[in-house]
């Protein structure tokens, strides 16, 4: 799927996005974001940060333009292919879309069981990531029981389970106090230095102040990217 | 394989928590397998019972002569030309006479002093078991009026016609009410099942979202529409054979419908039952599950 | 009244939001309603049409010899005690020797040489229309064969008993199907109410947050259950009527069914129906709310 | 309801709520909210912090202790005294609660509807609070087609629209930019102008940082509380 001439991870080329009737979310973006590269999409409510990691997963179409996800042009892929990719991207939803009725570990382990993977990684894989955002205490809580922050986690813990390759998290800390936010940003880390691509979409200053990253600036639906396209990340992608 | 176990967990764990829900479409495929065979075995049994009742539908044709031997194959074929008939018999008025003997039971006295010689010859046809065609049989009674020597062609008018009417009714009510609940079955059925997935849309959706495969999605809607199939109409069939058991000791009573022997399906009809409702049920849960699957 | 105003734009909007749940209610009432009246009508009829064939039920007591004018109250009065008497006619050999000639019909030549001497006194014993009871029927005529004077009772035993037999089997499909069908119409109401009720948990959660008053949250639920019970019941009630035109279009050919009319349900059964099914719909689903509403 | 001898519009006293089986979401708490008063409530994700707006509006019973809200007891108050209560009581809650098939106008009429205002007062109040808000350009839209920012500010809108005596958000700025949940704040802080008591639950320290209210903070079910009780707003309550 990623072959060594796609650098590549994401590209948008010329996208637009126009909800009927006439509200304009995404006007003629264009851009690359590749392989191991951290970004962070900013913007006003209603810019359209949502909508672009909406396009990026293929749970929307583009009105106009050409979307091509780790060597997939998205208008043309089969359901069989996106159904691996799919496997392979982490999305954290600013909605987070668990299922209530289910506890934190069967809500992580689904991400994980629809790869086949055997029990006992999946246990592993989840107690590591729910270790990371403190959170190995509610494991077997069904998730409607949780407060909202906790619930958050457990959608950011979801995506990163199956290391992807590509992570989308959509304001990841808006319910997070400070703390829990810092653990959120060192779990992405550890991630994206381990390979993954990760795109976050927030408002909270506060994580993206400091960091090197490029910043993707979103406003009525308008993009303005900051920031320096790293040139050193490519060597670290994972297959 | 890995595959199967993980279909097999998904089953399980639906189950479990739709349990509610799978109860309810359990009970819908349940009742409407009870009601369909339900109406099936009625039918069959009026159809069985009208078949034995109708060995006395027969009509008597009347002669100015007697037939000859040689002459009633020639008779026989012209009778036979226009109506699906049984059975025919020639009788002559001694036969006859004794006849009239027994119908008078003790007052055949009245007869003492007679022979049979001012009785006329007849035939008398038996039918074979069609009670729809009422009509019919009164066409064929003037057909044969014109046979050569007919004199008055007779059949149990009244009776048949009023046995006929009981039989036709019966027909209805259950053609009626099979075909009404047939409708309402499939239209529960499919219901039943939409709105469980309904209730699962948000679990399909997450599933469509993080990846899984068709087959891993389907996989268990299927084995659930399988066993919802054979539970049900596991369940419904016994619920018939008790209803059965029920009619039998309730109506069966000495004298009364010994007449008649209420009889439960054959197995052959039961088992295409049996599976029809189980691909329903399966093709039914796999075909609702479509819309929620794309991509 | 501004509540009232209230109420009504509330229910307005209901029916558009959730057009497709009230559509199936709907259509669930209307089965529901249509199932039970049809089988209440099939009943009815069936018992009017038992009740206008039973005028031939009638038993005769052959007597060894004339009963004198002076002394039939007498046995009038014994034969009353036992059983449910219509009427009771007494026979001479005259009038009997009448009717035997009557039933051989063309043959009655037989008889021209007799008189009707020969033949017994009788009595005719004509029983209210009542079916159900063949088994009684026995007994009333053994008891008829203890009179002073009898010496024979006759009845049509295998007509009646074949009759008899159609009547019941008419009786336990209608019945038995009437009560697995007002059963699942019933659970049927219910559960699509519930379940219509159950997506609309939501808006009914937010209402209670708000702090809308009882009155508010039940007020458009109840115009909603009455107004499914007003069109689902005209609905069943029309869809009736057509069943029942088909049927009388269907099978009432000219000589066949004549002999029973098939008539429609009587008007204060149908408004009977009618409003019983209207309180069930408006009770219902008040019913199925009150779990929603609380504190 | 609300008498001169009743200055407290809340007041808990020991105060414990223990989730079945042992989880102490708040742990023997006392305190009074004045009438007029603004409050912030922070603390941790999981701290307890919805509990406590849930136990206000008596969606929750504590495990033990009293509560009084504007002068009713709410181990005791009847059905009729609650309805009546929650429409003096504007909430946003933290997952909105809005219906996703009805239209933002829909949504916030409702909170007005139960209250049987006449529609020219309800359209007027509604146009108000969606202006303040900057969302008039979404007022025709169903909820479920806004980003899940503006879904937030109609939650906000919905609990401020019906002039409640008291008003509680939990962390309305929660999916907000800085610009929007400056928004937020004049509105709520318009409200407690005109006599509104606002207590607001919330992991966003900008927001409170720099003003003089009171801060609830709450860890691990305990309460602290820092700030002083302004004894000079009493004289604004509404009736
Ligand atoms: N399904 C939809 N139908 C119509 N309009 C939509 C839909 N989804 C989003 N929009 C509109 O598109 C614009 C961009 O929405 P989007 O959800 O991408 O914003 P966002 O940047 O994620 O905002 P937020 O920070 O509030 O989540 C908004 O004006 C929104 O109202
Ligand atoms: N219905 C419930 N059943 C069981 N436990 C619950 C329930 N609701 C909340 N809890 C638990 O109670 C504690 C406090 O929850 P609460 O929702 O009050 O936290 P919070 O301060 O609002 O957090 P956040 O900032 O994440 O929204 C948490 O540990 C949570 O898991
Ligand atoms: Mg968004
Ligand atoms: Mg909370």
């Amino acid at each position: 799927m990623i072959s060594d001439d796609h650098p590549a991870i994401i590209e948008f080329v010329k996208i637009s996005k126009v909800y009927p009737p006439d509200i304009l979310a995404l006007v003629d973006i264009s851009f690359k974001i590749n392989k191991g590269e951290m970004v962070f999409l900013t913007g006003p409510s209603g810019a359209g940060k949502t909508t672009m990691i909406k396009l990026i997963c293929n749970i929307d179409k583009p009105t106009k333009g050409f979307i091509d996800i780790a060597g997939n042009d998205l208008s043309k892929i089969k359901p069989a292919a996106m159904q691996a990719l799919r496997q392979k991207i982490g999305v954290a939803y600013q909605d987070f879309r668990l299922l209530p009725r289910l506890t934190v570990f069967q809500n992580i382990a689904m991400a994980l069981e629809v790869k086949f993977m055997d029990g006992k990684t999946i246990r592993s894989r989840i107690h590591e990531v729910l270790n990371v955002l403190n959170m190995t205490n509610k494991i077997y809580k069904r998730t409607d029981k949780l407060s909202r922050g906790e619930q958050q986690r457990v959608a950011i813990a979801r995506a990163a389970a199956a290391r992807p390759i590509l992570l989308l998290a959509d304001e990841p800390t808006g319910n997070l106090d400070s703390q829990a936010g810092t653990d959120v940003m060192a779990l992405f880390s550890q991630l994206n230095e381990e390979g993954t691509t990760v795109v976050i979409a927030t408002h909270d200053k506060s994580i993206y102040r400091d960091s090197h990253c490029r910043i993707f600036h979103l406003d009525g639906g308008e993009l303005d990217i900051t920031g320096q396209e790293p040139e050193d990340r490519e060597q670290g992608t994972e297959t | 394989m890995r595959y199967l176990f993980f279909i097999l967990t998904q089953t399980g764990r639906n189950f479990r928590q739709t349990w509610g829900a799978q109860l309810m479409t359990l009970l819908t495929v349940t009742l409407s397998v009870l009601f369909f065979s339900f109406f099936y075995l009625i039918y069959n049994n009026v159809l069985q019972g009208a078949a034995r009742l109708g060995d006395e539908l027969r009509l008597i044709v009347f002669l100015d002569q007697e037939v000859v031997p040689e002459l009633r194959p020639a008779l026989e074929k012209k009778i036979r030309e226009f109506s699906e008939v049984e059975k025919i018999i020639f009788i002559s008025p001694t036969e006859a006479f004794t006849r009239l003997g027994e119908q008078l039971g003790n007052d055949r006295d009245v007869l003492d002093d007679l022979d049979g010689s001012f009785l006329p010859y007849s035939i008398e046809i038996y039918l074979k078991k069609d009670f729809k065609n009422l009509a019919g049989i009164k066409d064929f009674s003037e057909y044969l009026t014109t046979l050569p020597g007919a004199m008055k062609v007779q059949y149990g008018h009244g009776w048949v016609e009023r046995f006929g009417y009981f039989v036709n009714l019966s027909r209805i009510i259950v053609l009626l009410s099979g075909a009404l609940l047939t409708l309402t079955a499939t239209f529960m059925v499919s219901y039943t099942i939409r709105l469980t997935l309904v209730a699962r849309q948000d679990e399909l959706e997450i599933f469509r979202l993080l990846g899984a495969t068709n087959a891993f999605i389907k996989g268990p809607v299927l084995i659930e529409g399988f066993l919802q199939g054979v539970f049900g109409s596991t369940m419904g069939m016994t619920a018939l054979y008790f209803c059965f058991l029920w009619i039998q000791n309730h109506f069966n009573g000495p004298g009364f419908l010994n007449l008649f022997e209420f009889s439960f399906l054959p197995f052959t009809e039961a088992a295409l039952i049996f599976v029809c409702s189980i691909c329903l049920c399966t093709v039914g849960s796999l075909f609702s599950i479509r819309k929620f699957v794309r991509i």
